[in-house]
């Protein structure tokens, strides 16, 4: 990727990704945000391609988007109730919320600007895949199984939660 | 290490009780006389350890050391010296006549009986353990059943009586752990290594304004004991609602658990805190005699006279420490295994009224020396005891305490008041106390014949024990001083030694 | 030249819109939304600081693997609870799901 | 004999246990066990003052045996030395024969007195008991001793007063007694500690030696005024007074034994005991003197009004007293001892005399009896005796003795001093005989007829009587050594008799005896009439001034009050704050309770606000650029 081009690439994915979120927060009508979702999780995926993180980019095109805002999806429809339209409404402490994150914000950005970041884009390795594998199953081999059990303990809990008590309607 | 005597004193309260554990509760008798032998070899090996005590050796003796927790160096060390040998004798004595007074017990006595060998345990474990940690394990050993046998077994609003009595106790021993803890972190860097043992970290040279403070904790954690002035309210109403055996073991023994924390944990370690918290203590302590003797005189129920009494008792015991010299001292210590006989003696005979009577108020009572004569005779000699007459224990105690605070010359508030007026004060206690004590003994004894107290019958058997017991203590003890003051020097001798060393600090006021 | 501090701060601010999401939506499946973007944000954080701080090793796109997974255990026992919710009250709405009042 | 000395106070003291554990139900036995006791002990006191005299042992060189009883170490030598040892010396081994022979009649005549009492072998174990601590004192070579056996000594008159304990009055009587000789004995152990302090030591002979040359007089002083207020509390001064006349609640042989005789005695004995304390310190000489002369006054004066036999001679006592510590006070130990001694032997006949009176008339208001003379001849006989020997008709004993006193008064200087005493040898010839005419020889009265008491309490009076009558001439003036060489502090000095003192002191009593003949034996005044006329004072005078009053007054008011107050305090201030702590905890529990408002968000809200509160704070100067 040559400076130029990816400067712009970058610019476009970013505005892309933070408007997506932007208006999946903004929006009255929670399907319309539930979609801006998967365009956000998109956005996510084409910044991971830019930091050459390829296999984590196809990652979360296959979980977020394809599972996680999907998922979402069928949350939104199971639970309709009154007109589609204002299902999204904000809360009452909603002033309080912006007033909080704007400030959270600031404190990032001052933070950022004044912390000196001596980044140096050293070579990166060609294969990221063969050493993410090799990072999973080396040193983190106890994540990575403890991570199996949570998604299993994850799963059979949602499903307790979540079925029909037997004569209730 | 030959017999392991002192750990089985320590364990024969508990051999009883896991026994008692043992034997289903409708054998009551059986029940009660294992409590007796158990605490019977109690005494006699407390007798044994105090008639084998080389006094010249001084110094702690019987020594048994097992590691208990390397890491932190915590092991489980016994020894008694001159001060706790005393100590350990008197718990001895008070639990074997509990274990009497409390014979005519019948609701739940398994649990109960259970719960006051738990106790003992406790505290026979606080005065020989040589290691600051089973210091405090055992020192929280001692409070928690205390909850539960007033709470359950109790008589005047014994829920109210048994919370206010813990939650002090608690709230106070939270002070001492800070200060404990505090202590031994100081130590060990000191020292550059991990201690517990009470001997080497008393060689440690603590700085004078750590001290102060950490004084002021113990004070506070062990003065809740004792009990001294602003914080004695728990232990009347502790004292009344409390049964008979546990009244007797909380007053006979408890109170000195806070007075000899005080010495062990409190002179011994910070000798310059001690000498710039001394004028602090003197003055409480006489707010403690003068004013618990007088409220004594009010009081209408007998056993509250008997509550404030031990007030009044304990204010001469810190008037001994805080003259912080030999005659004081070991007044201090004296008084402490006397007064803890005498209210024995007291709760024991007013218990066997109760239990008869079914009342502690003084206004009914009149003449029961015509139907209970013992139990007058009894009662007379511990009064008698409690007001220091000589010829029992209790004087000798004051005498020293007297003596030593009126020739020490440590003066307060720049030379204003010296502890000789201090000193004057105290003594103006006896004449309150002969007053409150035999008021009371003349309104309950004396006087014409009450046909309503014919159905009382006088102690007989069993109930003679603890009558018996403590009165012929505090007779031999009060006529052959001497057999136990020589101890106690030797136990204060390196007491003193460490406070003469320490710099001269100015008192707190 | 992209920097590293430009995608904190892409991060930053995509964090930041995920949580006023989360704290100022009354429908909860918006604030599960909110907390959705909230930890992509981080990964985001967790994978440019890899490619930027430490190129040599890939522990920050395995940092980001779990967090996707952690994510999505997350999402399946949020929305579980959400139906669940909507089952007992009808309504999804947080500010009526207040059994914890004094 | 002497160093069987210490076997005096042992043989009643082993009585007392033998008694009370062994021989309780017999009663027989109990006495025959306490009255042999005390026999031995008189026996080998007798033995020791003929060896004291016989061997030249002196007031100067003492005979000192002591073991330590309780000593504490100090970095030099003793700290503290309490010994238990015995001090023999003339004036040990006269009080030795003194106490254990009145304490001897007194026994033997309870066994009479007591017959039918259900506690007999009680009271008889009580009385050993007070022999061995009185003895003990009088033995005592250290001032812890005295106190110790003074203290016990005090128990004794407590549990003897309060004997027959079901009356409520007796029983309030004792506690009276011991508290106020509490009070004194709070003092007396304030002066020794003084000493101790000054000193460094209780032993007596090395108090002699070091209290001369002491070099702070003020604080010797204060000390010896201390030391004084024992004996105001033990022999019943003013303004301690109090507890005697009500001490009379208790049988009649304690009165004689106790509270006439010996523990009364006792105040006397500490003071020439420790004479050398108050012989330099001319204050504190001058404090006693008056005293004991205003007691001897005040005590009379109410003596002359009672109506109770038993009160009469209770004030005499204390009067007596007074005149014994105004002895001492003007300077003469000698004459203070000599009247004590003599003091016992009548005073303790008079008073079992008065209890043979009791025994057979059960009544002790003297206006009920009447005639006794007639029907009880040996009583009436020997207690006229003792009533002369007291009023101080030569050749009597009480004559030698109370001259005695007078001549130092007036030779020492203290003319002031001097008359009072005659005044008060002129009031004691009066209510003395006033007692006589009016119980003995005056009309039957009320119906009660006297009888005879049975020969064991009979001999003790003849015996009584007549010491009453020899005793005197030990100290009189014409016998070449008599008392006068034995006891005294200084030198021996050889009393030269003064006739004038003489002649005017026996005059005014005889001067009594014709007053009181008059007015009560041939009743030419009515004394009903003289007592309306001056109304005021004689209530004044019935009523003891109202000091009792006062006392009960200042107890029941001021000592109850701040106690009741204390009392208050304790309950609703102290324990309201640690209580209130507790409420406050409540308290601040219900007002936080509202923060929780079960809204997600909100809980969602709250932690991101701290986070960024937390972020500024601790962030601040890398935010704000400083760094």
């Amino acid at each position: 990727m040559e400076g130029g081009a990816s400067v712009a690439i970058f610019w476009l994915l970013a505005a892309l990704t933070v408007g997506a979120a932007v208006a999946v927060v903004m929006l009255p009508n929670i399907v319309h945000s539930a979609l801006y979702l998967v365009l956000t999780f998109i956005g996510v995926a084409g910044i991971y391609i830019l930091l050459e993180a390829e296999f984590l980019a196809a990652v979360q095109v296959l979980i977020y988007a394809g599972g996680v805002a999907v998922l979402l999806i069928f949350g939104v429809m199971l639970t309709r109730r009154g007109h589609i339209r204002q299902s999204n409404p904000f809360n009452s402490y909603h002033v309080a919320a912006g007033v909080v994150s704007l400030a959270l914000f600031i404190l990032v950005v001052l933070a950022l600007g004044r912390s000196p970041w001596h980044a140096f884009p050293g070579p990166w390795p060609e294969d990221t895949v063969g050493a993410v594998a090799e990072a999973f199953l080396g040193p983190y081999v106890l994540p990575f199984e403890v991570a199996a059990v949570l998604l299993l303990v994850g799963i059979v809990g949602a499903i307790l939660l979540a079925r029909e008590e037997k004569g209730e309607k | 290490m030959s017999f392991p005597l002192l750990t089985s004193i320590l364990l024969a309260p508990v051999i009883g009780l896991i026994l008692i554990l043992i034997i289903p509760e409708r054998e009551q008798l059986l029940i009660k006389i294992t409590a007796a032998v158990a605490t019977f070899v109690a005494l006699a090996l407390s007798v044994y350890a105090y008639v084998a005590y080389d006094q010249q050796l001084g110094g702690m003796q019987f020594l048994e050391d097992r590691v208990w927790v390397p890491a932190f160096g915590i092991n489980y060390s016994l020894g008694v010296d001159g001060i706790s040998l005393p100590m350990v004798l008197l718990t001895a004595i008070v639990i074997f006549t509990g274990v009497f007074a409390s014979w005519d017990m019948t609701n739940r006595i398994k649990e109960f009986f259970i719960f006051l060998l738990m106790l003992v345990t406790g505290v026979f474990g606080v005065f020989m353990t040589r290691d600051l940690f089973f210091f405090y394990l055992f020192f929280e050993v001692a409070v928690i059943p205390m909850y539960l046998l007033i709470g359950i077994w109790g008589s005047t609003r014994k829920e109210y009586a048994a919370m206010k009595l813990t939650l002090y106790l608690l709230v106070g021993s939270a002070f001492a752990l800070i200060g404990i803890i505090a202590l031994f972190l100081y130590a060990s860097n000191q020292l550059g290594y991990l201690t517990f043992d009470i001997q080497t970290l008393a060689t440690v040279e603590y700085d004078i304004g750590f001290q102060k403070f950490i004084f002021f904790l113990m004070l506070v954690g062990f003065g809740v004991l004792v009990p001294i002035w602003p914080l004695h309210l728990w232990s009347p109403d502790g004292h009344v609602a409390a049964p008979t055996a546990v009244s007797m073991l909380h007053a006979g023994v408890l109170m000195k658990l806070g007075a000899y924390g005080l010495i062990r944990v409190g002179v011994f370690f910070f000798p310059e805190g001690a000498k710039f918290w001394a004028p602090l203590i003197a003055v409480l302590c006489i707010v403690n005699v003068v004013y618990g003797a007088m409220i004594a005189m009010v009081q209408r129920d007998l056993k509250f006279v008997i509550g404030y009494s031990s007030v009044s008792h304990m204010g001469y015991v810190l008037l001994g420490i805080a003259a912080l010299n030999t005659l004081s001292l070991s007044g201090a210590v004296t008084q402490m295994f006397a007064h803890g006989i005498m209210t024995a003696l007291f709760f024991a005979l007013v218990g066997n009224i109760y239990h008869k009577a079914h009342t502690r108020e003084i206004a009914r009572f009149g003449g029961l020396a015509h139907q209970m004569p013992k139990v007058a005779a009894g009662f007379l000699i511990g009064g008698l005891a409690s007001l220091g007459l000589p010829g029992l224990h209790n004087f000798v105690a004051e005498f020293l305490i007297f003596l030593g605070a009126f020739t020490s010359d440590q003066v307060l508030w720049g030379g204003l008041l010296s502890y000789r007026v201090l000193a004057v004060l105290a003594i103006s206690g006896i004449v309150i106390t002969a007053t409150y004590v035999l008021r009371v003994v003349q309104k309950t004894f004396f006087g014409p014949r009450k046909a309503e107290w014919d159905v009382l019958e006088d102690a007989r058997g069993v109930e003679l024990v603890p009558i018996v017991v403590l009165c012929s203590v505090l007779l031999l003890f009060g006529l052959f001083p001497s057999l136990m003051v020589d101890l106690i020097n030797t136990g204060v001798a390196p007491l003193v030694a460490k406070i003469e060393a320490a710099k001269a600090v100015g008192g707190i006021f | 030249m992209i920097t590293l501090s430009h995608y904190l701060a892409l991060a930053g601010l995509l964090f930041v819109v995920g949580l006023f999401g989360a704290l100022a939506k009354r429908n909860a499946v918006a604030v599960l939304m909110g907390i959705e973007l909230m930890l992509n944000a981080v990964n985001i954080n967790l994978v440019a600081f890899n490619r930027f701080m430490n190129p040599g090793e890939v522990t920050g796109q395995v940092f980001a693997l779990f967090v996707i997974v952690v994510a999505a255990a997350e999402v399946a026992v949020g929305l579980a609870i959400v139906i669940n919710l909507y089952r007992r009250r009808l309504a999804t709405d947080v500010e009526e799901a207040d059994w914890l009042k004094w | 004999m002497m160093e069987y000395a210490w076997l005096v106070p042992l043989f009643p003291a082993l009585a007392f246990p033998v008694i009370v554990f062994v021989t309780r139900r017999l009663r027989l036995l109990s006495a025959l066990v306490g009255i042999a006791a005390i026999a031995a002990s008189f026996v080998v006191s007798v033995g020791i003052l003929v060896e004291v005299l016989q061997a030249g042992v002196t007031m100067e060189q003492p005979v000192e045996k002591a073991l330590n009883w309780l000593a504490i170490p100090g970095p030099e030598g003793w700290l503290l030395k309490i010994e238990a040892g015995i001090l023999l010396d003339p004036l040990t081994a006269v009080m030795l024969v003194v106490v254990t022979l009145v304490a001897l009649l007194v026994e033997i005549y309870s066994v009479g007195y007591m017959h039918g009492d259900p506690g007999f072998s009680v009271f008889f174990s009580y009385l050993s008991l007070f022999s061995a601590s009185m003895l003990g004192l009088v033995v005592a070579n250290n001032f812890f001793m005295m106190f110790f056996f003074w203290e016990l000594v005090g128990l004794c008159s407590y549990l003897l007063i309060g004997f027959y304990f079901h009356k409520p009055e007796a029983a309030r009587a004792s506690l009276k007694a011991f508290v106020t000789n509490r009070v004194a004995d709070f003092g007396f152990m304030l002066g020794f500690f003084f000493l101790f302090l000054m000193f460094g030591t209780f032993n007596f002979r090395e108090l002699a030696e070091a209290v001369p040359h002491a070099e702070n007089l003020g604080l010797l002083a204060l000390a010896a005024a201390l030391v004084f207020i024992g004996p105001i509390g033990k022999s019943a001064q003013f303004p301690l007074h109090v507890w005697l006349p009500d001490a009379m609640e208790g049988p009649t042989p304690v009165s004689a034994l106790i509270h006439a005789a010996t523990m009364v005695a006792a105040g006397v004995y500490l003071l020439a005991r420790a004479f050398v304390l108050f012989a330099g310190l001319p204050s504190v000489m001058l404090i006693i003197a008056y005293v004991g002369g205003f007691t001897a006054l005040f005590a009379a004066t109410i003596g002359v009004v009672q109506r109770d036999i038993k009160r009469i001679l209770a004030y005499s006592t204390i009067s007596q007293l007074g005149y014994m510590v105004m002895a001492m006070g003007v300077g003469s130990m000698t004459a203070g001892m000599f009247h004590l001694t003599t003091h016992a032997f009548f005073k303790a006949l008079l008073f079992l005399g008065a209890g043979s009176v009791i025994h057979a008339l059960n009544e002790q208001d003297i206006f009920r009896m009447g005639g006794l003379a007639r029907d009880m001849k040996i009583t009436a006989g020997t207690f006229i005796i003792g009533a002369l020997a007291l009023a101080g008709i030569p050749p009597l004993a009480g004559f030698w003795s109370k001259d005695e006193i007078l001549l130092a008064a007036y030779s020492h200087g203290y003319t002031g001093l001097y008359l009072l005493g005659t005044v008060v040898a002129f009031l004691t010839a009066f209510y003395m005989f006033r007692l006589i005419f009016v119980a003995f020889f005056g009309p039957r009265r009320a119906g009660l007829h006297g009888h005879e008491s049975p020969w064991t309490m009979t001999v003790p009076l003849l015996v009584l009587a007549v010491l009453s009558v020899v005793s005197g001439f030990m100290g009189a003036p014409f016998v070449a050594h008599g008392f006068s060489s034995w006891v005294y502090f200084g030198e021996p000095h050889h009393v030269e008799p003064n006739y004038v003192v003489m002649f005017t002191s026996t005059a005014v009593a005889i001067l009594g005896i014709y007053l009181a003949w008059f007015i009560y034996g041939r009743e030419a005044v009515s004394h009903e009439a003289l007592s309306r006329r001056w109304q005021g004072v004689y209530r004044l005078v019935y009523n003891k001034y109202y000091v009792d009053e006062a006392y009960l007054w200042f107890f029941r008011r001021v000592v109850l009050g701040l106690a009741e107050a204390f009392n208050w305090h304790d309950r609703n201030v102290v324990d309201r704050i640690f209580d209130g702590v507790g409420d406050l905890v409540r308290w601040s529990g219900r007002r936080l309770r509202y923060l929780q408002t079960g809204h997600l968000p909100v809980y969602g809200l709250v932690l991101f606000a701290a986070v960024v509160v937390l972020v500024i704070w601790a962030a601040a100067p890398v935010i704000g650029g400083i760094r």
